[in-house]
């Protein structure tokens, strides 16, 4: 029960799904359509399961008066207050909305935004000429990015004004964008892809059992 | 301006400033707005996996197939709305975690999600990124042949190629990377340093464009707001 | 009398001319060899009417198509079709009926002329898509390869695999973390358990539990998926366990923190000041988060290993972090760590399928210069 | 000294990005722009557009993207409404329909346009290739009614139009994935021809396409969108945002190279 009945179970789904991609008949499309909506209708439990043991932790956090504890009591006040009125009067409530609007929203964009200065910082730091293979990427990475920004071909056309060439800089950021960077990309995905796949193969056949905790 | 959009401003302000401080340094307006956004978004995922997941996929259609058993209610849809018991109960199963005794229950729906995805998985991914993929890179000697390609073109054809055959040649796991094949990989990891340099180069923009956003809202609206104080 | 001549003479002019208008606009052909079949690989929701094109001088402007069920009266079922058109495809059939069609041909005098009806057929679904049959194969070969070669490894050939940086880190990684009495910060990103990267960070984070078990360091895993956070419990259990450590396994170290990526990241961010993780690995599939989280481990000092299969993020942890998985190194990693026939066998199976693409594009180049496309026709993409 | 320019506290790398931000946003830059070629490809394609002719937006993007894409949307909108194009708005993000709403809203009024004669706003459906696929049969099946809840079959400019074949070009903006899935389904099944507008990230996937010329035009990001400005004379916030975001660009690129020189000099120095 503990070990077979997964097994068996993702080898059933595994095949069926995987058989629906290449049967157009109404009848496996029915099958598609009702057992995709099924990850939509399990996926509220797991939260759940997942806030469960979240209130565990700050509980804990709370009881054994660990570093910081006084912060648990502000999830505790978010959480209460957004599932509180969102359930109750649904996502389209003007006081949801106007929580989500002021101040998830708001949140969600400044964590996004820090990497602007995130991203100075890094290059800053890890792009020097250490290595060829450094060199490249900073080279490159130098290219496109000033190739983003007007300012780019401006330069271009002031310094290196005696050249036949306008706008190297943007152009020259395409080049490298379309080629050299597409070709490195499709090498990545083809690699990633057999892995995707052997892995998904694995999986089905029940080879791969690591998430019923692994061993055999 | 209406009071209740000027809170908002004020609010929306003050967390994009406590989020900021955390760039000096970890403080406690940074910790109170990191609990708050954990907290305030765990709320938020729950009630819209529920809105626009379970009631619209699970609820509505149970409901409709169970209506009939309600005095007075006309029978409308089929039966076919009671599969959704189904799912309801596999997901149920879920709460199995809570006790470490039962843990191993959530192994039926995990399991069940990850043969869907996995079966899902295998003909698209082949189909769209192997297949594809290698079509693409196939696919501009057709224009050679025809004569339709510029020099430029036929270059960046054949670097294509050898882009590809050397980035996959450097995954290559199951040979010594010596001679010959350490070479190709060499050109490989070239390859693939140019296109994380251009790549790292080309997200600037975007970073910056948020940063902008966040900019203007403080300037523009938080401090343009600094008049309907007075 | 005189009116009687005049009414004859007009008359006959109306005739001649009539007759002369008729010969030069003659009727135009009706469209020949009008057919309608079941569309092929559909879900039988349509069906397909195909006629030959009109001589271009037929004074043929467009075409209209009409339908009738179960041998019925025919009705319009389409606007007007354009005159270069040869094929419709009517998906607005009545499942169970059987429809014959007729094809009428419209002229620049708005007169029209209809085909002959064609036999009446019934729309079918198929139960196999004959377009993706080359998939398919691809599909079978290519599972027959992966499980050979898991086979053949089970059965204790050695297999072998290229050394890859970054690995032997992950032992200083920990050495270092245990020296200082700190603990290691581990996050499988933003996958859910069905992901190949997280599966194989998992794989990853079961030998590096091996590993900190034996040296009673916390091993804090921040987790934004329930699910996966469920399965990193028994997997790291099982990992304590079979070190013979089970007491130094403490369950809260890996907990749930939210599914929202910046909340996970603001979350994941504070936990990295403040504890100050002498070890930081950042191990699945990650989003924009990725170079928060990378450059905070960057800015406490903490050794910092990652690995994704998400390209648009390797940038960034090549940028920030001290060593990198680069996309497929990841799934190796998993292999070469743990040494287990299952994962080394795939591996090998998987470099199978680089030799075939190998072979594909070499192949498909010289194919395609001179001319001959069956590669491309074979990798073809169908709906 | 050298050591500590090339080990500069990051929060003085900080303080240099947030003023690059924040004094081109007090005090305006004026770039020279030059307009490349896949975005004078788009603007050329609803150029030469007659009058009457229909194109299709989908506003395939959340909140976090509003910066970068809603310049291109509006400069877009701004074309088709002057060469009497009409549009039809719809997308495939839960998030997207107010804001989507709103954009298109007000250049209508600035240009004069009325709704439901020369543009209609669809909204939101679920599901991407369903959604794409059922407008291939007809719009109507995925979209019963508009945003306003009016049904289709009442608005006048949709009178004539029933699915792909009266639509003369789809515009993706699009901040993730669906511009693949709009080519996958939609150019590749329908012949539909589709253009692009991204956010920067994202370009770099849509070359492949651009190759291969089931896009026939594409917008990157701010920069995208300050060209279409340029184009239509009209130049705003993604003229803005480009200018703004110059500054920091060009710091990130000194920073680099102080970098680097100071590696080398030190480097030089130990030999």
């Amino acid at each position: 029960m503990k070990r077979q009945v997964p097994l068996v179970l993702c080898f059933l789904f595994g095949v069926v799904m995987c058989f629906t991609q290449f049967s157009p008949h109404q009848y496996s499309q029915a099958v598609y359509n009702e057992v995709i909506n099924w990850a939509l209708i399990m996926a509220p439990f797991a939260l759940i399961f997942g806030t469960i043991t979240l209130i565990q932790t700050h509980v804990t956090r709370i009881r054994r008066r660990i570093e910081h504890w006084q912060y648990s009591f502000v999830v505790f006040a978010g959480l209460l207050t957004m599932a509180f009125i969102g359930i109750l009067f649904g996502p389209q409530d003007p006081a949801f909305e106007w929580l989500f609007n002021n101040v998830q929203v708001p949140l969600d964009a400044t964590m996004f935004s820090l990497l602007a200065f995130l991203i100075a910082s890094a290059a800053f730091r890890a792009f020097r000429a250490r290595t060829f293979e450094a060199t490249l990427l900073l080279i490159a990475a130098m290219i496109v990015l000033i190739g983003n920004v007007p300012v780019g071909d401006l330069i271009w056309n002031t310094v290196l004004s005696w050249l036949p060439w306008d706008n190297g800089a943007s152009e020259t950021r395409q080049w490298i964008l379309g080629n050299p960077n597409l070709s490195a990309r499709r090498g990545i995905i083809l690699g990633v892809s057999l892995g995707v796949i052997s892995q998904a193969i694995r999986l089905i056949l029940g080879i791969e059992r690591s998430y019923i905790g692994g061993g055999d | 301006m209406e009071l209740i959009d000027f809170i908002g401003i004020w609010i929306a302000a003050f967390l994009t400033l406590c989020i900021y401080s955390f760039l000096y340094r970890d403080n406690p307006f940074y910790r109170f707005a990191e609990h708050l956004f954990v907290g305030m978004s765990v709320g938020y995922t729950i009630t819209i996996s529920i809105y626009q997941g379970f009631i619209p996929f699970a609820w509505e259609p149970f409901w409709e197939a169970i209506k009939p058993f309600w005095p007075g209610v006309p029978r409308e849809a089929g039966w076919s709305g009671l599969w959704k018991l189904i799912p309801i109960g596999i997901g149920l199963l879920f709460f199995g975690g809570v006790s470490p005794r039962y843990t191993w229950l959530i192994r039926y729906p995990s399991a069940i999600l990850i043969g869907l995805g996995a079966g899902l998985a295998i003909p698209n991914v082949l189909r769209a990124d192997i297949f594809e993929q290698t079509r693409g890179t196939v696919e501009p000697f057709a224009s050679i042949n025809a004569g339709t390609l510029s020099i430029w073109g036929i270059l960046g054809a054949i670097l294509m190629v050898v882009g590809v055959v050397c980035t996959l040649i450097y995954f290559y796991f199951s040979v010594e990377h010596r001679g010959p094949v350490n070479w190709l990989s060499k050109v490989g990891i070239a390859f693939l340093m140019i296109g994380f340099g251009s790549a790292f180069g080309n997200t600037v923009m975007g970073r910056v464009a948020l940063l902008i956003q966040r900019v203007d809202f403080l300037i523009n609206d938080w401090i343009g707001s600094f008049g309907a104080l007075f | 009398m005189i009116h009687n001549k005049t009414i004859l003479w007009v008359l006959t002019c109306l005739v001649l001319f009539l007759c002369g208008t008729f010969a030069f606009s003659q009727e135009p052909a009706a469209p020949s060899n009008v057919t309608a079949k079941d569309t092929p690989n559909d879900d039988g929701s349509s069906i397909t009417i195909t006629w030959d094109a009109a001589p271009e001088d037929s004074g043929v402007v467009g075409y209209k198509i009409l339908r009738n069920s179960d041998a019925g009266e025919f009705e319009e079922v389409s606007k007007q079709l354009d005159a270069n058109e040869t094929k419709y495809e009517d998906k607005t059939i009545i499942k169970g009926k059987t429809h014959a069609y007729i094809v009428r041909a419209i002229t620049d005098a708005d007169a029209s002329v209809d085909s002959q009806q064609t036999d009446a057929v019934q729309a079918k679904g198929q139960w196999f898509h004959t377009g993706k049959t080359p998939l398919f194969i691809a599909m079978l070969l290519f599972s027959a390869a992966i499980v050979w070669n898991i086979y053949n490894a089970r059965s204790g050939k050695e297999i072998f695999v290229r050394r890859i940086p970054g690995l032997e880190a992950v032992d200083e990684a920990i050495g270092r973390a245990t020296e200082m009495g700190r603990s290691i910060l581990y996050s499988t990103g933003l996958g859910g358990v069905s992901g190949v990267a997280t599966v194989a960070s998992m794989t990853i984070l079961a030998q590096v539990a091996r590993r900190t078990a034996n040296y009673e360091t916390p091993l804090r895993v921040p987790s934004n998926d329930p699910i996966v956070m469920n399965v990193v419990r028994e997997m790291v259990k099982n990992a304590y366990l079979e070190e013979g450590r089970p007491d130094a396994y403490n369950e809260e170290n890996i907990f749930f923190l939210t599914e929202d990526q910046f909340a996970y990241a603001a979350g994941v961010d504070g936990i990295m000041v403040r504890e100050k993780p002498a070890a930081v690995f950042l191990q699945g599939s990650f989003a924009a988060e990725s170079l928060i989280l990378a450059e905070t481990g960057n800015s406490i000092g903490a050794i910092q290993i990652a690995g994704t299969d998400s390209e648009h993020q390797l940038p960034f942890f090549i940028a920030a972090c001290d060593y990198t998985l680069i996309g497929e190194e990841l799934y190796a990693a998993s292999a070469y760590l743990s040494k287990e026939p299952m994962l080394l066998g795939s591996l090998r199976g998987q470099d199978w399928g680089k030799v075939i693409l190998f072979a594909a594009i070499i192949l498909g180049v010289f194919l395609e210069l001179s001319g001959i496309t069956w590669i491309t026709e074979f990798l073809q993409r169908v709906n | 000294m050298l050591s500590k320019l090339i080990n500069l506290d990051r929060r003085i790398i900080f303080i240099l990005v947030a003023l690059a931000v924040i004094i081109p946003t007090l005090l305006p830059l004026n770039l020279p722009i030059n307009v490349s070629n896949p975005t004078q490809r788009i603007y050329d394609y609803i150029d030469t557009l007659p009058a009457g002719s229909t194109i299709m937006i989908a506003f395939d993007y959340g909140p976090s993207s509003m910066p970068e894409l809603n310049p291109m949307a509006k400069a877009v909108l701004r074309h088709c409404f002057d060469k009497k194009v009409r549009v039809i708005g719809m997308t495939l993000y839960p998030f997207a329909p107010t804001l989507a709403d709103t954009l298109i809203k007000e250049v209508a009024e600035e240009k004069g346009a009325v709704n439901g004669e020369d543009y209609v706003f669809l909204g939101f459906r679920p599901g991407y290739e369903q959604v794409m696929l059922r407008m291939g049969t007809s719009i109507a099946s995925a979209f019963e009614k508009d945003y306003t809840n009016t049904p289709l079959t009442e608005i006048p400019m949709m009178k004539d139009i029933t699915n792909y074949d009266q639509i003369d070009l789809i515009l993706d903006l699009a901040s993730g994935s669906t511009t693949q899935i709009w080519i996958t389904y939609v150019n590749v099944k329908y012949s539909q021809q589709i253009a692009a507008g991204v956010t920067g990230v994202i370009v770099s996937n849509m070359y492949p396409y651009l190759q291969t010329k089931q896009l026939i035009g594409l917008m990157p990001g701010y920069l995208g969108a300050s060209e279409y400005e340029k184009l239509i004379g009209v130049p705003e916030k993604g003229t803005e945002g480009i200018n703004n975001a110059s500054p920091v660009h060009v710091l990130i690129f000194v920073l680099v190279v102080i970098g680097n020189t100071v590696f080398f000099i030190q480097r030089r120095r130990e030999e």
